[in-house]
């Protein structure tokens, strides 16, 4: 340990996150959402869409929501209603047509929905199952990357067809983590869309087709590389459930995975976005899938000096709120980024201090570190320069995750050969430098440790604050990122239930049983 | 100043030159003549190509460096200058006071699916940007910030119940144009909306966007890379005060 | 293959293209006016000027990017592709022993003000470079590499005295195109010193050079960047040896 | 000291360095070269050239030769002759034109001739004397550099008057030190330039007009920045001892000036280097120079990890010949390198250990530090990446000169922008990491310890091998830069004289003085 933290300022952190956060995870058991409930009918098989694209979840729940409300879940009126119509999307599309009517089942019929669902729900659970015993035994085959941090490529032309072999030229030049980043609108749709797609602007639509055909090259390049190469997505957004659970049928690896992003930066609103991670981190924990938080985008809005503590006690509510929706330690890619304003005097000796800390906090997580964007100029000399320094901070102090900066980050979405200049870049410091963190030892009591020392400290001071004033008021106050998000505002709102009693989610019941 | 210039790598009128650029063929020998005659095209000449790497299976990676002939015509150069007085804050509040003798009423929004709020909280929220405030700070002018991924509609009725003398929108996403489409999606829905004379002031920014396209987008300016909140409050009292709208 | 193809950014025939240079003009809108003019004369359209910095008084650097509107015709690309046999050492010298039936004999050199020995010394030492021996290494070929800053009469002496086949000449230095003048002075003196059929071969080589220009140089053969002993005694071979001299 | 190196090994190096240089400084003793004996003229007030361009000091000891030989000295053959025609410039003209003839003066005449060459050539070293002061002045008024490394760049561009303009620009954007770079040409001329020029190939010649024009041009900007800037040109190739005579008298600041560059690089013969050496480091001892040593370049013809300990020798013996002729350690830019293959494992770790050793083997030396070159290539975007990692070496390892290497090394002599990239690189790393110095703790016994310490053996053992050899034959061999440089090859052999017995030089009697 390199900072000599004090153990007892650490757990204390650890425990006021806790507190911070139980509130919201009790709030998350007793509520469910749309998104949730279409992530049940997912999991219990239905696929397809409607001519208009409008996914037959979506048409189930919302007449289920017509017909008795959500607040019972749907899982218990659609098998019920299932026992008359012996096949699950034939009833999506009766229930489009209007010639369904559904209700709550009572006594046996209840027992009968119940067993019935909880059968097709386990068989996706079992898909996911079978999804993450195949991976362990690809990575056993080919083998995990040689070193860390594993290096994490995004691609983002809109289209698959030109994604994919984008992504597999990545994967040959060195990446071991292809991202599809998704087109700016996703977050804000109400449903999944249906298909392969090639219209996205600047990201590509998540697709549980788009996931399938991207995972199957990658297996191809995972072969011919003779390197299990991982594939990303985003589970978050208004359909964060489903998407997990989406992403666990077709064998994603990663996925980025916030509890507080979808508030804060797509205006969503916390209720729904926070029973959605819950059930989502669920999702992830089940496949396992290793998450990445989403620390970073804090310090494109508010200053990476300043607002350092903010993003620790995000950390920390993260960790929470994922060890207490069954994911691992080993699954926990806590985010951080290279924000600091280049100009300022130490601004590298500052990176170093941000990244041990969190290193040291979280020894067990592999840490997902993210490049400079904010001050990224137009000026691609300097960009391909600031990206090294972000590389050797990341190796110095033992990042298991590197998001490949771009050159070209002010100026485009990346060029083919902006991934090839990045991942030359990073090839170089990880191989010139790997062992230097042997020979990096922050002075005792200099200027590292203390800057360590004094975020740690502030970070503690405001979750003080935040168990005291609620993690709502928290984030209504513009604590994260600047950004002041009501609880009572923000998209997705009306998606949102509060449970009667005799809810039923057998994909919960299934999850938590352990 | 001479009208006439050229690039300069380390003598006058050398016309020194950078450019790199992937092709989508292997690297060969003929990549090599192919880069050149690219380089060639554009008027690069000698060129040498200093770096070719292959990216993958089929492409290659350039770096040409040479003199290129073009002329650079200052006399020519088409630019958007600043056709306005910069103003204080406190000229701006006059002049609105004296010619409007109301508030100055903006509304301002990131539209389509752009969520990129800084530019626009930059120009319009209190605490401004390179140590200038922003518009929120002018006691004339009312400001209504409508945030991120805001719909043509919903501005176009905002527009219209805060009564805006201006409509300022910010576009940072430029792939596959989405700026320019959004723009114009915008602007023709604001003059649908508004008889000619009473449209509120249709301003756009952004990081990406060529200030000399306003007629094309149907806009009344453009501000790009840099802008000031300053420049923009100058701007409006110029237009929309001294026009006396 | 497609004979036309385009720049790729991240999308097929997109054009994409990077661009920088100094323009020696203070930074201004005019100056990025004239950079975004230049971009549009090199093909740029539409070109984004993404940077602009004031270097000293007098200059601005400029990145710009944009869509190349040229197309890169495959068909008519130009390039000197080789025409001989890439052979072994063995059989190198095999066709030496029984074509020429006496050693191939070969002076080599930088001339010039040129001191840059490495490049000429990979093709000639033993040493070689990139794993292959250099041409002293071939037994049939007789070697005299006279090293750096040779005058051009000391050159067309040794090669009068070697009775060399082939003159093999290093320039590396291009500023103020050096590398052009000091070939063409040395292959009008090896033309004035020797008879037509007499005149040994004339190589030349070095980073920089355009492989196309053996007529406007005077020479039989240029080599550029990453050449190999072994492609220049393979080449060797195939002028001296196979025509016989 | 971070190397934890044994001084007892420390000073035995130096021993032997001693004992392999001690024979050719008692060569460099009792000889005399033409440009030896040029530069006396030039100390003693001659300048201008005759219509062909060649300088008057070169006609005047051509004609001394040709009349009595080199071996006595020109001064007193030029200074009894003196008598009769009363100026100096009057009699070169009058022995270019044939017209007078030189013997040596015998007993009066030689003693009067001796005290006029003596009092004439003093009016010389007083220039240089006054010009050490006036630096120390300028100094104090304008300040030294604000930081470690001094910021050195070079301008190149072959006309004197394109570079003034780059040089002042250069200054501005924060270089603390010039350097002029030499047409290619000129090393191996056997005459100094006279007057302004603007033809040079990938450099500018060093003329004493370039000189003044372009200390003026630098005494301008110091003023106008409020920090001195110094101006560097090159005492090397046929002409060393009077450039670097030039140089005192026009007030440069630094000469790159190695013991063997000439010898290695420009394929002088070794005596004459020698001879010259000696001399134009008494020069710049007495100006109160800062020289530069060339160990850099062998590690453009050698491999720099396995020609590391020729390096250190060469930097010993540097500092013996340096120490002999009179220099002080503050006048030692010592060379060294970043030039190893950037692809090896770990080559970062390797470039520190070189670095540190040369920093903790000569403490009080202002080592210079140079950038990549060989592994440089037509790819700028990398080129600048490595620069950087080259310039974080030269903070970790407090270097004393840093000259700031250029993006597109491989490509063109640099561009104006080329040298405004590499700048703001050099002052982002100065200025991000200029304290992390104090984190870098080599591990005890690790990795770049042990590096160093094979080098500093290495070294030990090849200087013992020159004792027993000569340092002569050393060359010979192909030791250094596996350049083979036979001691009866080369160019300038016949400029060389052994002296006569009488052997007058009113210079070296003044710089031998204290
Ligand atoms: C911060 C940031 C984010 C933050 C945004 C937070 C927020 N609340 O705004 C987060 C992390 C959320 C984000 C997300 C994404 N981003 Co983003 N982001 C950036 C980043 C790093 C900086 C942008 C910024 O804040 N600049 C600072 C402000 C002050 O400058 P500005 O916007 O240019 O504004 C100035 C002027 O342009 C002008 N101006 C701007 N608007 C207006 C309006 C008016 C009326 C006026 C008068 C003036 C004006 O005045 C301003 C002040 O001078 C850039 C990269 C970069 N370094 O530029 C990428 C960048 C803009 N992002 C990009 C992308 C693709 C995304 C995503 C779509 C990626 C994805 N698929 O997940 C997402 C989704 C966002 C979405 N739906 O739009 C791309 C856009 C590529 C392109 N050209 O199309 C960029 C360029 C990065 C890249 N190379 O890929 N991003
Ligand atoms: C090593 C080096 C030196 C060494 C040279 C040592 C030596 N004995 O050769 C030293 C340190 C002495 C040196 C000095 C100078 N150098 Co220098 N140097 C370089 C450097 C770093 C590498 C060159 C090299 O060795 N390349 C490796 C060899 C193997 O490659 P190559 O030469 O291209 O050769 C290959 C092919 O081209 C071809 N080839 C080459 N010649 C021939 C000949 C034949 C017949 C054939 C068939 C093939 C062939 O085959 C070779 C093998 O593949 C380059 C920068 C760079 N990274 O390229 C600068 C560079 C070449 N140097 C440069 C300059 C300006 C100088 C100086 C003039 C600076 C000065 N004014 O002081 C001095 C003076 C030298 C002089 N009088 O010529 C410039 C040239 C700029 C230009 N384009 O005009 C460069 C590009 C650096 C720069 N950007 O400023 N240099
Ligand atoms: C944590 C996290 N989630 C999600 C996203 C993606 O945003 P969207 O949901 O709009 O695709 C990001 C953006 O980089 C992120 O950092
Ligand atoms: C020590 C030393 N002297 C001199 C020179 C310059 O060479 P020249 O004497 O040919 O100008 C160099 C080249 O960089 C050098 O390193």
């Amino acid at each position: 340990m390199k900072l000599n933290l004090d153990p007892l300022a650490v757990s204390r952190a650890r425990e006021l996150a806790r507190r911070a956060g139980q509130p919201v995870v009790d709030m998350a058991r007793s509520h469910t959402t749309v998104s949730v409930e279409r992530a049940v009918l997912r999991l219990a098989g239905i696929t397809g869409a409607d001519t208009d694209g409008i996914p037959w979840v979506n048409r189930l729940v919302d007449q289920v929501r017509d017909d008795v409300g959500l607040g019972h879940g749907v899982a218990l009126p659609v098998f019920h209603a299932l026992a008359e119509f012996g096949d699950l999307t034939l009833l999506a599309q009766k229930a489009a047509a209007g010639s369904v009517r559904f209700e709550l089942p009572q006594g046996k019929d209840a027992t009968a929905a119940r067993k019935l669902a909880k059968r097709a729900v386990g068989q996706g659970i079992k898909t996911i199952d079978r999804n993450r015993a195949q991976r362990d035994r690809l990575v056993k085959r080919h083998g995990d990357p040689k070193q860390r941090p594993w290096i994490y490529l995004i691609v983002a032309t809109g289209d698959i067809h030109e994604d994919i072999p984008q992504a597999q030229a990545a994967a040959r030049a060195g990446a071991d983590v292809i991202a599809v980043i998704r087109s700016t609108g996703q977050s804000l749709l109400d449903y999944v869309p249906e298909g392969a797609t090639r219209e996205g602007f600047a990201g590509t639509y998540a697709t549980q087709e788009n996931f399938r055909l991207m995972r199957a090259a990658l297996d191809e390049s995972s072969r011919e590389l003779g390197r299990y190469v991982r594939l990303t997505n985003y589970a978050s957004g208004l359909c964060m459930p489903e998407i997990a659970t989406l992403a666990g049928l077709q064998r994603l690896d990663m996925m980025l995975n916030d509890s507080m992003y979808g508030i804060l930066f797509r205006d969503i609103n916390p209720i729904r976005t926070f029973v959605d991670q819950r059930f989502s981190r669920q999702i992830h924990a089940r496949a396992g899938i290793i998450i990445n938080t989403g620390e970073d985008n804090y310090l494109t809005t508010a200053d990476a000096v300043e607002a350092a503590h903010t993003v620790t006690v995000s950390q920390l509510l993260n960790e929470f709120f994922a060890h207490e929706a069954g994911l691992q330690d080993w699954q926990l890619g806590i985010g951080h980024a290279f924000e600091i304003n280049p100009d300022l005097p130490e601004s590298f000796r500052l990176e170093l201090a941000h990244a041990l800390l969190a290193r040291e906090l979280f020894p067990d997580a592999p840490l997902k570190w993210m490049p400079p964007t904010k001050h990224m100029t137009g000026d691609v000399f300097r960009g391909n320069l600031l990206d090294g320094f972000f590389n050797l901070v990341g190796t110095l102090t033992g990042q298991g995750i590197l998001l490949v900066g771009m050159m070209t980050e002010a100026v485009v979405t990346p060029w083919l050969s902006d991934r090839d200049i990045a991942l030359q870049n990073v090839r170089y410091v990880l191989n010139a430098c790997g062992g230097l963190h042997e020979d990096f030892v922050p002075a005792p009591g200099g200027f590292i440790q203390q800057r360590a020392h004094t975020v740690l400290n502030e970070a503690i001071d405001l979750l003080a604050e935040i168990v005291d004033d609620t993690l709502l008021n928290a984030i209504a106050d513009g604590t994260f990122g600047i950004m002041k998000r009501p609880a009572n505002r923000g998209k997705g709102l009306d998606g949102v239930a509060k449970h009667e009693p005799g809810y039923y989610n057998p994909a919960t019941e299934i999850l938590e049983a352990r | 100043m001479k009208t006439i210039v050229r690039p300069y790598g380390d003598t006058t009128g050398d016309g020194m030159t950078q450019v790199s650029f992937t092709l989508p063929i292997p690297h060969d020998k003929l990549a090599e003549g192919a880069a050149l005659q690219l380089a060639a095209k554009m008027g690069l000449e000698p060129a040498m190509l200093v770096h070719a790497k292959q990216i993958g299976d089929g492409f290659t990676f350039f770096v040409v460096y040479g003199s290129v002939r073009h002329l650079v015509e200052l006399d020519k150069v088409q630019v958007v200058q600043r056709d306005f007085d910069l103003l204080s804050a406190k000229e701006v509040n006059t002049i609105v006071k004296q010619r409007l003798r109301r508030k100055l009423s903006v509304v301002g929004a990131c539209i389509g699916t752009d969520a990129h709020t800084v530019g626009i909280d930059a120009i319009l929220n209190l605490k401004g940007i390179a140590g200038e405030k922003g518009l929120e700070y002018y006691r004339e002018l009312k400001v209504l910030n409508m945030g991120a991924q805001v719909t043509v509609p919903e501005l176009v009725a905002a527009a219209r119940s805060e009564k805006a003398d201006a409509v300022l929108v910010s576009q940072v996403v430029t792939q596959r144009d989405a700026h320019l489409h959004n723009t114009r999606e915008m602007s023709a829905a604001f003059r649908e909306a508004f008889p000619a004379g009473k449209r509120p002031l249709l301003i756009v920014g952004g990081p990406r966007f060529d200030e000399m396209m306003t007629q094309e987008l149907g806009v009344d300016r453009i501000f790009g890379r840099g802008t000031t909140p300053r420049e923009v409050a100058s701007y409006l009292v110029h237009r929309v005060a001294r026009e006396g709208r």
